[in-house]
């Protein structure tokens, strides 16, 4: 059960450290692009990077800190299932914007 | 065709005559329900990720009505940003309760996360009532069809997520923290982290480069 | 209050619609009267509606395709014999009613025939396959089921009130958008699959579960079943490709109900998002719709031919392929949208890669057959008829693979052709072939040989007949759904294919009077042994039809052909086996309730009568609530019971 | 019955004499002709793994039936020669057919413009419900529901719809591609002989789908400059008014014919639905 799991690797401590931290993260991760879109910082290019790094970055986070992905204690059937839906969501969001740019360049432009 | 003459037959592959001693089988019904409501979360996160490719293909189908930069007040999308991440942050407040048993700490957590959220569904709906009394409807064009689909699927999820969490409270002026119950939570924990995640994705795709102009 | 609802709705516009519509009502009138007669509404309700036992779902589930099978064909014939006679003529189908029947029976016919077929066998089979008890959410399989029989109930519905969409089984926009579509036709298809898409994606979810944590102890993924493997794989796929139809669905709704642009000519709508969703859904469906066929035939391959499967492994890693490989084709579909070169070859190529692991099981299973001893069973019958006919339907999908040829192809009736070759003999001949070989298991009694013969040769020498004059025809240049013509050359093709559809007709009398003898001898046909076939894996360790808890041991599992393994240690080699006490989940009715005000919701919607929209939706989340509330009810069985359900034995209709 | 079967057997051998009933067989158009050759090809291809299939599915029933008892029996035969050859066997298949579909995808692209020491012969085509409109910009003509094209001229279609969803096909000359509302799609042809084809829509639009086809007529180039002049001496033009009426749906239309055709109403149509990428267009590609 997940919460014995919890408990067997966690005490309350380190559990409500380990949400603090990641909440820490977490705001100053959208501090920053927030920070550069909001004050025009740097150049549009360098801005659409940085908020494609921090968000990447962000999810991470909460899933290391928050849904506590972690092996051992996360059953291994959770993390194949959500590498399976990371690998098709990218095959998804992917290929439709492959496609449909191209769509667009042909037909619309 | 002529390989498998050449072949010598295997008659008998190796069975192990003595399996490994099994475990006395006990099912884990709480884990059952914990990865099954994973693959909820896993098949919702593909209706999201359709919708967020949904979203990018409309951005340029404004058809001559208001862009992302006439429309999205990046100060508000902060602020509802910073209102759910702190949701999250107390919900896992209420999660430590839980693992230290400690029942009022429970629900006082869960009231805050809950108001917390109530904050972010009121910002959202200003937003939206706002953006329709200036003619920036989602009938106006795709790309604002495309932006309240997205937007407002997870506001609705948002809004399951308080129902649920308002639930929870009242279960457990009823009930102990049973096994069930701390089940129960543990798996709303799930999906009130998983909206913060998707969350944090239309911050990044939709309001951030949708303020700087045309980024696609 | 009745929103659009009015008496216009009745089926009056012609002959045909009413005649259609009146025998459905007079179908389901005589249903209600034989229960009635038979007493048997408090049976029906408490053992069977209120059910949450796997098995009984899955003869459910089976029943629904069944009679959805009868539906989906009665337009089948509609069409063939309205393009028979409708040579330089109007026929006898008006285009806008024959436009209902081919949406229709697309619609039935994927949604309501094949996936509560195969869910319905998956239901039955794999829980018992695995040596478990029962799945790992017994009252969601129940929503799941009901969901979907609402959905199906709705296209019922459709026949007697209004009309059911023109649009296709895909509904493209912008046709099917409220514009072009301004009647109910198209909300009725979109909520018959929302529903059923629901339900569908719940039952994806309880296997995967089962599957993966519900497995007897020595059961590793290597030693399952190649029916569990196709399951599992199966139940990944609705997982992760329902949701694309829930978002075309979803998305295509809002523009109707709320005009939306997502799929408008104008307003800045894209119609070519909708095909690309659609399809990204559409494509690992048809491998749903396949692999559960795959898995039936490699275990009556396995069982026939008294051997081992040959390349166990080969199998599993192909099923297991063609899954992963199956998201990343679907632009097959619309090559002649005007995609570029590039994207076009990518997703062709892509395409026939999925070939390779389809190749490799066709291969292996004709090794299986090599150097074992045949026995022509009908099952076994099916699967022959399959290999032999599903190569020529693979040969024309790499043709249409080919982005240049689908350039002449697309939209024929070669197209048609291609995609009944797949899933006829593919899917269908897989799902009859499974409802004949596990029939003795869930009844006690086998299906009776000579007429299920006979309903073979008929269907396979009818699908013949009807559908190679449709590759002729796609030769010819003829369009897909063509209400009529004006090419004196195609008549004589459209006259031979509407033959073989009465010889599928006479196919089906066939499947039914094979019911009718075979309930009628049963005791002749009984299956005393719960192992009618000399079977292989571990359903065939139960009683036929087998104990409310399959297993009153949980057996241990020493090799991927248990039974065999069983059979070959003799006495004693269920000495592991491990008892441990018995609980059963309570029958609940909040299943089938929660199914029905679904269906109400969904009427509701269709015909913007919002009130009771409201409140259908509001009965659901408060069952769903209220159900959070209790703690499962569950039935403990003492060890007299389960020694006086042990003791009843395997034979015709034991337990029911 | 015996009487039908003879009836349609000859019916169907009658069929089967005639050439222009095989549009994709027997194509005229170069573009159309390798499409069928890459047809064949592949199908070849395909059936040195279809033969073995059904070859080896007799000899397995004939060899190893149970009633046979023959003592072939070996029930946990396996071999890792006879599993790398099948899934290698296919594998090598595939990745020939793969090869070809990679080259003629990119020869065969219908934008791409054919013959380019001739200026190609523009024609806009628009899809209505339910017939076909083609504009020819340059001759200033427009005509429903039939299409001329002189021999041996590459043509370029521009193609749009003003309705729902419709794919263009001509069996015979080349594939299909679709049109729709606010987009304009390409197809490029070349007809080498005279001759004539029925062209039709494929994509189911509506009641009038059925009847949705237009003859096709390729021409030499005095028969074609002819055409034009038959087609300029009729009356009507179709402006603004005239294009509105056409546009209503309507079935089974006649050919008609307009001498003149409004200035851009190509791009009106077009842009009816989508100003804004018409815009986008202008500006890029001048």
């Amino acid at each position: 059960m997940a919460q014995d799991m919890q408990a067997q690797h966690h005490t309350p401590e380190e559990m409500r450290r380990s949400y603090l931290f990641g909440y820490a993260l977490a705001i100053i991760l959208t501090m920053i692009p927030f920070g550069v879109v909001a004050f025009g910082l740097v150049s549009k290019p360098a801005a659409i990077f940085i908020i494609a790094g921090t968000a990447i970055f962000q999810v991470f986070v909460h899933l290391r800190f928050f849904l506590h992905m972690k092996p051992g204690l996360m059953p291994r059937e959770n993390f194949m299932a959500i590498g399976f839906a990371a690998v098709l969501i990218l095959i998804m969001i992917g290929g439709t914007l492959w496609i449909m740019l191209d769509l667009h360049y042909r037909m619309m432009i | 065709m002529t390989a498998e003459a050449q072949t010598p037959p295997v008659e008998a592959p190796e069975i192990p005559e003595i399996p490994e001693i099994p475990e006395i089988p006990e099912i884990d019904v709480m884990g059952e329900r914990d990865f099954g409501f994973w693959l909820y979360l896993m098949s919702d996160a593909i209706i999201f990720s359709l919708l967020f490719a949904t979203y990018v293909v409309m951005i340029p189908g404004t058809d001559g009505g208001p862009t992302a930069q006439d429309v999205f007040d990046l100060p508000r999308a902060f602020a509802e940003t910073v209102l759910l991440l702190t949701s999250s942050f107390t919900f896992g407040m209420a999660s430590v309760a839980v693992l230290s048993g400690n029942k009022t700490h429970v629900v006082l957590w869960l009231a805050v996360t809950a108001v917390l959220g109530l904050g972010f569904i009121g910002l959202e709906l200003s937003e939206f009532t706002s953006m329709i009394a200036a003619g920036a409807g989602p009938d106006r064009s795709g790309f604002l069809s495309a932006f309240f689909a997205l937007v407002g699927t997870h506001g609705l999820h948002v809004t399951a997520g308080l129902v649920w969490i308002l639930v929870t409270i009242i279960q457990l002026s009823r009930k102990e923290l049973t096994p069930l119950m701390r089940s129960r939570i543990y798996r709303l924990g799930l999906f009130w982290h998983f909206l913060d995640i998707v969350w944090i994705g239309i911050f990044s795709v939709v309001y951030l480069p949708g303020v700087m102009g045309e980024a696609f | 209050m009745l929103g659009k609802l009015s008496w216009d709705a009745l089926p009056l516009y012609s002959w045909v619609a009413f005649s259609g519509a009146a025998m459905e009502v007079l179908a389901a009138v005589a249903v209600v009267a034989i229960i009635t007669y038979l007493r048997a509404w408090r049976y029906l309700w408490t053992e069977w509606l209120t059910s949450v036992d796997h098995k009984r779902i899955g003869i459910m589930y089976t029943v629904l395709a069944l009679v959805m099978l009868l539906r989906g064909f009665a337009d089948a014939i509609m069409m063939r014999t309205q393009q028979a006679v409708a040579y330089d003529s109007q026929g006898y189908l008006p285009p806008d009613h024959f436009d209902q029947v081919f949406s229709a029976h697309g619609t039935i016919m994927i949604f309501f025939m094949a996936m509560p077929f195969l869910t319905g066998l998956i239901n039955f089979v794999v829980p018992q396959q695995i040596g478990a008890r029962d799945v790992a959410f017994p009252f969601l399989n129940s929503v799941s089921l009901w969901l979907t029989a609402s959905g199906a109930g709705l296209v019922l519905a459709s026949l007697v009130i209004g009309k059911f969409s023109t649009a296709g089984w895909t509904a493209y926009p912008p046709y099917s958008g409220i514009e072009y579509s301004p009647d109910v036709g198209v909300d009725y298809w979109l909520w018959a699959v929302i529903l059923s898409g629901v339900g569908t994606t719940l039952t994806g979810i309880n296997f995967l579960v089962t599957i993966l944590k519900r497995r007897a102890p020595g059961m590793t993924l290597m030693r399952m079943p190649l029916f569990t493997w196709t399951a599992l794989v199966v139940s990944l796929l609705i997982v992760f490709a329902f949701p694309a139809v829930t978002v075309a669905g979803g998305l295509l709704g809002l523009d109707r109900y709320l005009g939306m642009h997502f799929f408008t000519n104008d307003g800045g709508g894209n119609m070519m998002n909708y095909i690309n969703l659609i399809w990204i859904w559409g494509h690992p469906e048809v491998y749903i719709l396949i692999l559960p066929a795959f898995g039936i035939f490699s275990e009556i391959v396995s069982t026939f031919s008294r051997k081992r499967l040959f390349g166990y492994a080969s199998l599993v890693y192909a099923t297991a392929a063609i899954g992963l490989l199956s998201f990343t084709v679907w632009l097959h579909h619309f090559f002649t949208m005007g995609s570029s070169a590039n994207v076009n070859a990518f997703f062709g190529i892509m395409t026939m890669i999925i070939a390779v692991p389809t190749g490799v099981k066709v291969f292996d299973w004709l090794f299986t057959m090599y150097r074992g001893r045949i026995e022509m069973s009908v099952p076994m019958l099916w699967t022959i008829g399959f290999i032999v006919t599903f190569v020529i339907g693979g040969m024309s999908g790499v043709l249409l693979a080919i982005p240049p040829v689908d350039y002449l192809m697309h939209n024929s009736t070669f197209l048609v052709a291609h995609f009944h070759n797949m899933l006829i003999p593919g899917a269908l001949f897989g799902y009859f072939a499974g409802y004949m070989y596990w029939f003795p298991k869930a009844f006690g009694f086998k299906l009776d040989d000579t007429w299920g013969r006979r309903a073979f040769w008929l269907w396979i020498s009818g699908f013949y007949l009807a559908f190679m004059p449709l590759y002729v025809l796609g030769f010819m240049g003829m369009s897909r759904r063509m209400e009529h013509y004006d090419m004196p050359g195609w008549q004589p093709w459209l006259i031979v294919a509407a033959l073989g559809a009465f010889l599928i007709a006479a196919g089906i009398a066939c499947m039914i009077i094979q019911l009718y003898v075979s309930v009628k001898n049963r005791e002749a046909l009984a299956d005393t042994t719960g192992d009618p076939w000399g079977g292989r894996t571990l359903e065939w360790a139960t009683a036929s039809p087998p104990a409310p808890y399959n297993f009153a041991r949980i057996p241990v599992v020493h090799d991927r052909d248990e039974l065999i393994w069983r059979k070959e240690h003799g006495e004693g080699a269920d000495k592991d086996d491990i008892a441990t006490p018995i609980e059963l989940p309570e029958n609940t009715g909040h299943g089938v309730i929660i199914g029905i005000v679904g269906g109400i919701l969904g009427f509701a919607m269709i015909w913007h009568i919002w009130w009771l929209a409201v409140v259908s939706l509001v009965a659901i989340l408060a069952t769903i609530v209220m159900r959070s509330f209790q703690d499962e009810g569950e039935r403990d069985l003492t060890d007299s019971d389960v020694s006086a359900l042990e003791k009843r034995g395997s034979g015709p209709l034991v337990g029911y | 019955m015996c009487r039908l079967g003879g009836v349609l057997a000859v019916a169907l051998l009658l069929a089967g004499c005639s050439a222009s009933q095989w549009p994709v067989l027997h194509p005229d158009g170069p573009i159309a002709a390798t499409q069928r050759t890459l047809l064949f090809t592949a199908f070849g291809l395909m059936l040195i793994v279809v033969v073995p299939v059904w070859v080896l599915t007799v000899i397995v029933l004939t060899r190893f039936r149970a009633s046979r008892n023959s003592d072939d029996y070996h029930p946990n035969w396996q071999s890792n020669t006879v599993d790398a050859v099948v899934w290698i066997g296919p594998a090598v298949i595939v990745l020939a057919i793969g090869a070809l579909v990679w080259d003629y995808t990119h020869k065969l692209d219908p934008y791409k413009p054919l013959d380019l020491s001739k200026t190609p012969l523009e024609i806009q085509v628009v899809a209505q419900d339910w017939k076909w409109l083609f504009v020819y910009p340059d001759q200033d003509v427009a005509v429903v529901n039939e299409l001329v094209l002189p021999v041996d001229r590459p043509v370029t279609f521009k193609i749009t719809s003003d309705t729902v969803m419709n794919s263009f096909y001509i069996p015979g000359l080349a594939g299909q591609i679709y049109a729709m509302a606010g987009m304009q799609s390409q197809l490029n042809v070349i007809a080498v002989k005279p001759g004539t084809f029925t062209g039709r829509n494929t994509q189911y639009s509506g009641s009038g789908f059925s009847d949705q086809q237009f003859a096709v007529k390729a021409v030499s180039e005095d028969d074609f400059e002819a055409w034009l002049k038959v087609v300029r001496a009729s009356p009507d033009r179709l402006n603004a008014k005239a294009y509105a009426d056409l546009a209503k749906p309507s079935e089974k239309v006649p050919v008609k014919y307009y001498a003149g055709a409004k200035e851009g109403l190509f791009a009106s149509i077009i842009e009816k639905y989508a100003s804004h990428y018409f815009h986008d267009r202008e500006t890029d590609t001048n």
